[in-house]
């Protein structure tokens, strides 16, 4: 089973477990990104996220299949934060759950590195003297 | 031939709008598209790589264009 | 900072990851054991855990020492359940936040691996006609 | 010299008790308080594996014990 989501609701990394959790699971694997204070030395204020929604969610989608190709999981579940991030707030949640724990792990650190390879959403880094879109410039 | 163009973060703000209409010729490959609009908004070369989707694929440099496509112009993703 | 517990009470997730997150970690790894119920196609009532406490705490707290030797991580929290689970139940979550998720993910595979092969928690399955204490036989 | 040891797991049912009394020889060693354990109790044998622990620290074979350590024997771990 598969779950994808881009919202500009805060995700609840609770329910986002709830979800995942099964009776022929042992084993599950989750992983948060969270807003960081700092970058490179610089003080964040907040973060912005912006998506190519439709695309964004074909891609997810995609990840969630290519998982299920790959490994023996059971199911994954993807929540993808837009709008406005405070520091501490959590733009990002990949959960995967299999029988035994190796797959879940395989599965949940592919699912979250293609994320950032190939999914079309982008963040803006707000500071006190200025903002920088990630990634854009050289 | 008409096309609308959406720009997405950086190339948003380089288009200063979400969509843009241009006139290019009919057919025209993704990778002409990236020269025509390089020729219109030149900051657009000073980003580190951009890629072209051709209705939420992403495009290679020979795909060609028609004007009902959804073309949007995608630079590096920093998601998660 | 670390934090480690050997506990008769139900493990709370989002208590777990509100603890490891904070505003210099980016990435966050977390691993839930849960109660599968079938193993080898025996179906599962119930596990029974049985730790020798003291020395699983030392190994627990080693697990979580050794981590910070290796990666450059910020908090890790590793909870073991005790005594009788139901079927979907968590017997282990282990959480690990550092600022960059290589290292989150790494050091959360290698506490659950370690604590797996060293820490003296034993689990002794019941099914509906017997029970076996989990790889203590050939 | 007179020796409580500790029993986990199927180790504790084999034993019938958590904490057993044994009367063995001043300073054994790890190997031969094994050894004396499977005499004693001769389904040890059965354990794919089991460990003694001295002092909760893993005990090497040749490593000696007195009466005022704390023993116990660890069948493999399964936790998690």
């Amino acid at each position: 089973m598969i779950e994808v989501k881009l919202t500009e609701k805060a995700i609840d990394p609770l329910a986002c477990i709830n979800w995942v959790m099964s009776d022929n699971s042992g084993g599950i694997d989750v992983f948060i990104g969270s807003v960081r204070s700092e970058t490179n030395h610089r003080k964040v204020m907040r973060l912005e996220f912006e998506a190519y929604g439709e695309m964004a969610l074909n891609k997810m989608n995609g990840i969630a299949k290519d998982v299920f190709d790959k490994w023996p999981v059971n199911k994954i579940l993807i929540h993808h934060r837009i709008g406005i991030l405070q520091i501490g707030e959590i733009p990002v949640l990949i959960a995967v759950a299999a029988a035994h724990r190796a797959a879940a792990f395989d599965a949940c650190r592919y699912a979250i590195d293609t994320l950032k390879q190939n999914v079309p959403i982008w963040k803006k880094e707000v500071y006190e003297d200025g903002e920088i879109w990630v990634a854009a410039h050289p | 031939m008409t096309l609308r163009v959406l720009g997405f973060g950086i190339a948003r703000e380089i288009f200063g709008a979400g969509i843009i209409q241009i006139d290019v010729e009919e057919n025209i490959s993704a990778g002409a598209l990236k020269k025509f609009l390089e020729t219109k908004f030149p900051t657009l070369k000073n980003l580190s790589s951009y890629r072209i989707a051709i209705n939420t694929e992403f495009a290679e440099t020979d795909d060609k264009i028609t004007s009902e496509d959804e073309v949007a112009i995608l630079p590096a993703v920093s998601g998660g």
